[in-house]
């Protein structure tokens, strides 16, 4: 059913193009190009046969790997070895975040076709990205999660800063400044709980930390509250979000699609997988104030990009409010919301990738993304235009979408845990509606303000969103295809928690 | 042939695929498909309706979604009701598309036309078969997005724009409320199929002040999509669609889904005495209120589509007042009688080119068809007796006396007034008197336009003798059998009842006659009697402006108000942030002068520093 | 058997290190420098030959590393003067604050 | 109070008035000579440290061959130069404070060192006694100290000449 090493060679999969990159000329842009898209294709094989394998019942435990990395002595004790494997592993959800990675991959990389100059550079750092981004899922144990987390950070820092728009150096500083920081925060707590537990295993550490009381409660609450920190950079959680923004506007779209399909997400996966998983009780008690951040988190960004002129200000602000159902399901600590959150984390991401996509699109054409120096586009582009009206429609929850059962999830649970305020949430989903119209409609409907004649979407164009929307439409309308494989995950989560 | 309904709602969708895929392509073709497929549909809900009469109701579901230990099923169930309704909706549906063959003929778009069309049918036909209140929702949902499509066809008018939108967000709040009552009602119950959820308000597992929470908000929802007060005024503005799509949703289908919603749901709401109360109130007030605006509108479509928010409010009205036969009875004539105005309405204007009734005037004789089906469908959305809209209105007034609501009953009398009144005003307005236009060459519609109007027509005037007083009660007794909760197939009333219905009916076409035809009450004699008043209907109350000046402005306020919060304090913080590390950089830096003495200086005082906190915390002093 | 404590001559060798470290690090004329740091291998030295004399082990190979230091204290001072006159010569100065070679 | 401290006392207060003094003087010579003084005490502090040959090496070397060395290097540049520097009383008073502090800790260090044990016989011909470290257990340092004075000796003389060369290039 499955072979040894799967995980690895997926992880490392990328390897193989940034090698044949290496050795291909600068100037040959169809060939770069052709090779980045090509690189991508064997990882998304390998995570689909994994998917497959996983769906139809493989063990868990026979993706396992586990090798003997670096070992060193426990000062403190005689005789005693810490050591760091390298072990990757998987579960229902990092498996479904492989695939998706690897899916959102392929298709940034076709994407990339907008991409002006420096190729090579361009698709090495790419593919390097990828590495990171696949090891973060896979990884067994904090340590490697932490180096294929800072393996993330680099390659995303210069395609920010080298390949992005106007600001991109600003935003790409402010992009490294934050996420070090929540890297460093991150990386306190690893070595905290490696000094004091002496393993950094995921699921030794899950069971070490709730069966014995090896740590007292303040010191639990502490280090939940330092991950909520770091994860929140990332996720971004309100008033961390302010870097998100600069990134969503300044980066080439292709970037911006991995960013917010795979990259923000990484900071939910980690609360999920950590916060929740290791401290179950302790997030309990904080449960109210996640989701009080994540009402906060989704009404403000709502509110906020309600006013944007520029639409990619406008996703970004929507991307920071739809992490708030993230938190809302999370928050409501019940199988629902839990599953909830999950379902955004991977709906966002496609719709997310979707918008991005047909920003590229119309940017490359218009070189504007100003609402209001657009307008009437369904005439001159309506392929696009249709696409745009079908993401908008999506992200702002519409039932028959993958958004639609997220937000339906997530504040199913929360109504169940906290009605008054998710009562309060719920302003959000008209919110999200107002905004999303307002911004596609001033830009698909309307007098046409631009003049130039454009062509619709190439047939290369349509492919990524065809391939989104469809999968969109796939998961809103039978979401069961990917609820079925997250059942036990979830189940532990919530027996974690105790409810 | 009743498992086999599943198969109804697949036909437009099929229709919308195909035409969005290939439409571009087969151009001209689109039509035929369109009315091909949703006239398949048409043919199963028929032998689905027959054969309901039958056999009981089917059910059948799917596992959909699990949650826990929570399992959500999707699936279908034929009821009276809904075969009822899949029944009306596709019937109005074929008509439409066919209708539209003709009123959208040269329209290069039209395959999109179609494929809307066949979107929105799907969605309709969808939430009619649902059998729990998710699909329900999800359904719901999809007609409003149809409906937000149709709207904004002619995407590159400003108008069209802002109507698409307002009609999308104003359902959308009515929306988020039931979907909040929906999930309280789930967690109430563990479940959203209907009928655990009757079993459950029945069997009294939910505290009463719980039910009557969930069948408000449930009800806003329908307020929202039946364009009943204080969210109708998006109706009204919906009109900037084609008219073949005014016909379909904004007044025989979508909007009845409100209604419909609630009589699904009417076992909830008769458990709670003050949400029917709320229903009854709510669909009173928008009954008088939107006539009264009705009166003075002078865009043809627009009148039509005050006078459905007033119908529709007359349809809550008698579900609020325990009348459940008397509010589907009258969704169902409003359906056909509402549809053929709209439909004729739209052939007016195709003739003429203009809605504006100002501008008409005297076309009785150009349009030998148009005219007569026109004055049908008057005379039946008027409750002149032998017509459906007639034994309709009687029930309903029938169901509010009985019910012992006196004074809804007296404003329900009052609409009725004035209906009758607004409607011939517009009928004498475009159809009698003299050309006020250009009316040269106004030519009739083509067949493919009348002949869906004649079939209209036939049921407008017909479709009443399914539930009279006189021939029995056919329909209530079929819709109320076995499920008491529902009421009783036919609520005896006082006879005078329908005197007076007659009465003030026949009152307002005279009081119409004699101010329009006549001419021997001039025309602003109210208006120049009460300009304020005058004033106040004519800009519709004032609730768009109130909406302006209220929700958006407190909604930009808002906004405003986390922009600056963002300014000031997140991206403060970002400052903060960067100012310390450039400022420690910047220390770095200048720390790099090239010369010996700094550099000793700084590895010095690091030594010491080092040095003094080893001697203070290292014990070694 | 002296009656001069260990720690006065420790406490001597530290105030001349201290007086010569102030002198390095502040005083701008290189020569100056240059001198305070002999003064401050003076203090090690005076160390050194202490710990010859009072110590765990005390023996002869204190003054034996002290002379070593001298030793190397005097070819430091040659070399220092040697690049001190070839700086001279192409800057027209001995002020340490004017070389900033380090920087470039 | 001995006679033995009273003469340390003198020998120290000389070295350190003799080191601040080059602290406070102005002219760079006389900074020189005021070091002079506590070079000479220190030779003085070798001698009660029954160190007699290193107070010789110390007289000869610091006293006069370092110190003449530096006179030279005085008359060979510049040093009229005596404007204040730069860098600022701050710079100054935070490495007085560091000073200050550092050796307050060593200060608290050294106090209380007693050592029980006494060397008794290093001034009994302690200048053989050091002739034969050297040449038996120390002989490999010591010849490497010479190559190291040789070197430094070469290394001089190259930096102090004047390149010939490039001064022609420069003309």
């Amino acid at each position: 059913m499955t072979f040894p090493y799967l995980l690895t060679l997926i992880v490392f999969s990328p390897l193989l193009g940034i090698l044949v990159l290496a050795f291909t000329p600068k100037t040959k842009e169809s060939a770069i190009k052709l090779i980045g898209v090509l690189a991508t294709i064997p990882a998304l094989i390998l995570t689909l046969y994994l998917y497959i394998a996983f769906q139809l019942g493989a063990k868990l435990s026979d993706f396992a790997e586990k090798v003997s990395w670096m070992q060193f002595a426990n000062p403190e004790v005689f005789n005693s070895v810490y050591s760091v494997n390298y072990e990757l592993r998987a579960d229902g959800f990092s498996i479904l975040m492989l695939v998706l990675t690897a899916l959102l991959s392929t298709l940034a990389a076709i994407a990339s076709i907008h991409i002006k100059k420096e190729w090579k550079g361009y698709f090495i750092l790419f593919l390097l990205l990828q590495i990171g981004m696949f090891g973060v899922f896979a990884a067994g144990n904090l340590i490697l999660f932490f180096i294929f987390f800072e393996i993330t950070l680099i390659p995303t820092f210069f395609l920010i800063g080298k390949w992005g728009y106007a600001e991109k150096e600003k935003a790409a500083l402010s992009f490294l400044i934050y996420n070090g920081i929540g890297s460093a925060i991150l990386l306190i707590v690893i070595m905290f709980l490696f000094a004091k537990i002496g393993t950094t295993n995921i699921e030794a550490l899950m069971s070490i930390l709730s069966n014995k009381a090896i740590l007292s409660e303040s010191t639990k609450m502490t280090l939940l509250i330092a991950l909520i920190i770091a994860f929140g950079v990332k996720l971004p959680i309100f008033p961390l979000h302010s870097w998100m923004v600069r990134v969503h506007v300044e980066a080439p779209p292709s970037i911006v699609m991995l960013h917010a399909g795979i990259l923000l997400k990484i900071g939910a996966y980690g609360l999920i997988k950590f916060g929740i998983g290791f401290f179950p009780e302790q997030f309990q008690s904080l449960a109210t104030w996640i989701a009080i951040l994540g009402v906060i988190n989704l009404l403000y960004g709502a509110f906020l990009a309600l006013i944007q002129t520029d639409f990619k200000k406008v996703l970004a602000y929507s991307s920071i409010s739809h992490m708030g159902i993230v938190l809302i399901g999370l928050g409501a600590i019940n199988s629902a919301g839990v599953q909830g959150a999950i379902f955004q984390v991977v709906s966002h991401g496609l719709l997310a990738a979707l918008l991005f996509w047909l920003v590229s699109i119309f940017y490359q054409r218009y070189e504007t993304t100003k609402l209001a120096e657009l307008g009437g586009m369904a005439r001159a582009m309506p392929v696009t235009a249709g696409f745009l009206l079908v993401g908008a429609l999506g992200s702002l929850g519409l039932p028959g979408m993958s958004g639609f059962i997220a937000e339906f999830m997530s504040f199913l649970g929360l109504f169940k845990s906290m009605p008054i305020l998710a009562a309060v949430g719920c302003l959000g989903i008209i919110l999200t509606a107002v905004y999303l119209l307002r911004a596609v409609l001033s830009i698909t409907f309307g007098e046409g303000k631009t003049t130039n004649k454009v062509k619709d979407m190439e047939t290369i164009e349509k492919i990524p969103a065809v391939i989104l929307v469809c999968l969109i439409v796939a998961i809103g309308v039978y979401p069961d295809l990917i609820a079925s494989g997250l059942t036990n995950t979830i189940e532990t989560i919530v027996i974690g928690l105790g409810g | 042939m009743m498992e086999f309904a599943w198969i109804i709602p697949l036909f437009p969708l099929l229709s919308f695929l195909l035409l969005i895929v290939y439409g571009k392509k087969w151009g001209s073709a689109a039509p035929y498909i369109g009315m091909l497929l949703t006239f398949a549909s048409f043919i199963v809900s028929l032998l689905v309706l027959v054969a309901r009469f039958e056999n009981p109701t089917y059910k059948a579901e799917a596992t959909w979604l699990t949650i826990g230990d929570a399992t959500l099923t999707a699936g279908f169930e034929v009821n009276q009701l809904n075969a009822l309704m899949l029944v009306i909706v596709s019937l109005v549906s074929f008509l439409v598309h066919m209708y539209s063959k003709g009123y959208m003929q040269g329209d290069e778009r039209i395959s999109v036309f179609y494929s809307y069309l066949g979107l929105f049918t799907f969605a309709m036909l969808g939430l009619v078969l649902s059998p729990n209140l998710l699909q329900t929702y999800i359904f719901w949902e999809l007609v409003g997005v149809g409906s937000f499509l149709l709207i904004g066809f002619y995407f590159y008018k400003e108008e069209a724009k802002a109507a698409a939108k307002k009609a999308f967000i104003m359902t959308r709040i009515g929306d988020v409320a039931l979907f909040i009552g929906m999930i309280l009602l789930f967690w109430q119950v563990g479940s959203f199929e209907y009928d655990e959820i009757f079993a459950s308000v029945s069997a009294g597992t939910i505290s009463s002040e719980m039910i009557t929470l969930t069948a408000i908000l449930i009800f806003i929802g329908a307020v929202g999509k039946s364009g009943q007060f204080p969210l109708h005024s998006w109706l009204p503005d919906a009109m900037e669609g084609p008219t073949p799509v005014s016909a379909l949703i904004h007044a025989a289908t979508m909007v009845a889904a409100g209604v419909y919603l609630v009589a699904t749901m009417f076992p909830v709401f008769a458990a709670s005495e003050a949400a029917l109360m709320t229903v009854a109130i709510v669909g009173a007030f928008t009954a008088i209120f939107a006539a009264s605006i009705g009166l003075v509108q002078k865009d043809i479509k627009r009148v039509l589509a005050y006078s459905t928010v007033s119908q529709l409010g007359f349809m809550m009205l008698a579900l609020g007042s325990a009348g459940y036969v008397a509010g589907v009875f009258h969704l169902t004539t409003h359906a056909f009688f509402k549809a053929l105005l709209f439909l004729a309405a739209g052939s007016v204007i195709h003739a003429v080119h203009t809605q504006d009734i100002e501008k008409m005037g005297g076309l009785w004789k150009k349009l030998r068809l148009t005219g007569p089906l026109f004055l049908i469908g008057t005379l039946a959305i008027s409750g002149v007796p032998l017509l459906s809209g007639f034994f309709s209105k009687d029930e309903i007034l029938v169901a509010t006396w009985v019910h012992g609501h006196t004074i809804l009953f007296l404003l329900a009398i009052i609409a009725a007034f004035m209906t009758a009144f607004y409607m011939f005003r517009l009928f004498f307005l475009v159809f009698g008197g003299e050309a006020r236009g250009d009316t040269n060459h106004v030519k009739e519609s083509p067949n493919v336009m009348t002949v869906p109007m004649w079939v209209l027509a036939f049921l407008a005037i017909f479709a009443g003798y399914i539930n009279t007083p006189w021939f029995g009660s056919f329909l209530g007794d079929w819709l109320t059998d076995g499920n008491a909760a529902l009421g009783h197939g036919h609520i005896e009333g006082p006879i005078w009842i329908m005197g007076l219905a007659t009465a003030v009916s026949l009152l307002g076409i005279a009081l119409a006659w004699l101010i329009y035809s006549r001419k021997s009450l001039s025309r602003d004699w109210l208006s120049s009697r009460a300009p304020y008043a005058y004033q106040l209907v004519n800009k519709k109350y004032y609730i768009d402006e109130f909406y302006h000046f209220t929700v958006v402005k407190a909604a930009s306020i808002l906004s405003r108000v986390a922009r600056l919060f963002e300014v000031i304090i997140v991206e403060g913080l970002i400052k903060l942030i960067t100012a310390f590390i450039t400022g420690l950089s910047k220390l770095g830096s200048r720390m790099q002068d090239g010369q010996v003495q700094t550099y000793g200086t700084v590895a010095f005082l690091g030594l010491a520093v080092l040095v003094i906190v080893l001697a203070l915390t290292g014990g070694y002093l | 058997m002296s009656t001069v404590p260990i720690s006065a001559y420790l406490t001597l060798a530290l105030v001349l290190f201290c007086i010569g470290l102030y002198g390095a690090l502040t005083k701008r004329n290189t020569v100056i420098v240059l001198i305070s740091i002999e003064l401050m291998l003076n203090a090690g030295n005076i160390n050194l030959v202490a710990f010859s004399k009072f110590g765990m082990m005390p023996s002869i190979d204190g003054q034996v590393f002290a002379l070593f230091a001298i030793a190397v204290a005097a070819a430091e001072v040659a070399v220092g003067l040697a690049i001190l006159i070839a700086i001279y010569r192409n800057r027209k100065t001995v002020n340490v604050d004017e070389f900033d070679a380090l920087k470039h | 109070m001995s006679g033995e401290f009273l003469i340390f006392m003198l020998l120290a207060l000389i070295a350190i008035v003799g080191g601040v003094m080059m602290l406070n003087l102005t002219k760079v010579v006389h900074m020189v000579v005021a070091l002079v003084f506590t070079f000479i005490s220190v030779a003085g502090v070798y001698v009660m440290l029954s160190a007699e040959f290193i107070a010789v090496v110390q007289i000869l070397i610091y006293s006069g061959a370092i110190t003449i060395m530096m006179l030279f290097g005085i008359m060979l540049t510049r040093h009229n130069d005596n404007s204040e520097p730069k860098a600022g009383r701050i710079r100054k008073i935070l490495i007085f404070l560091s000073i200050l502090g550092f050796g307050l800790v060593f200060y608290l260090g050294i106090y209380n060192v007693e050592f029980t044990q006494e060397a008794t016989t290093l001034h009994e011909n302690n200048t053989e006694q050091i002739g034969l470290a050297i040449y038996s257990k120390y002989v490999i340092p010591f010849e490497l100290t010479s190559v190291i004075l040789l070197v430094a000796l070469i290394g001089a003389i190259i930096l102090a000449k004047r390149d010939d060369l490039e001064e022609a290039d420069k003309e």
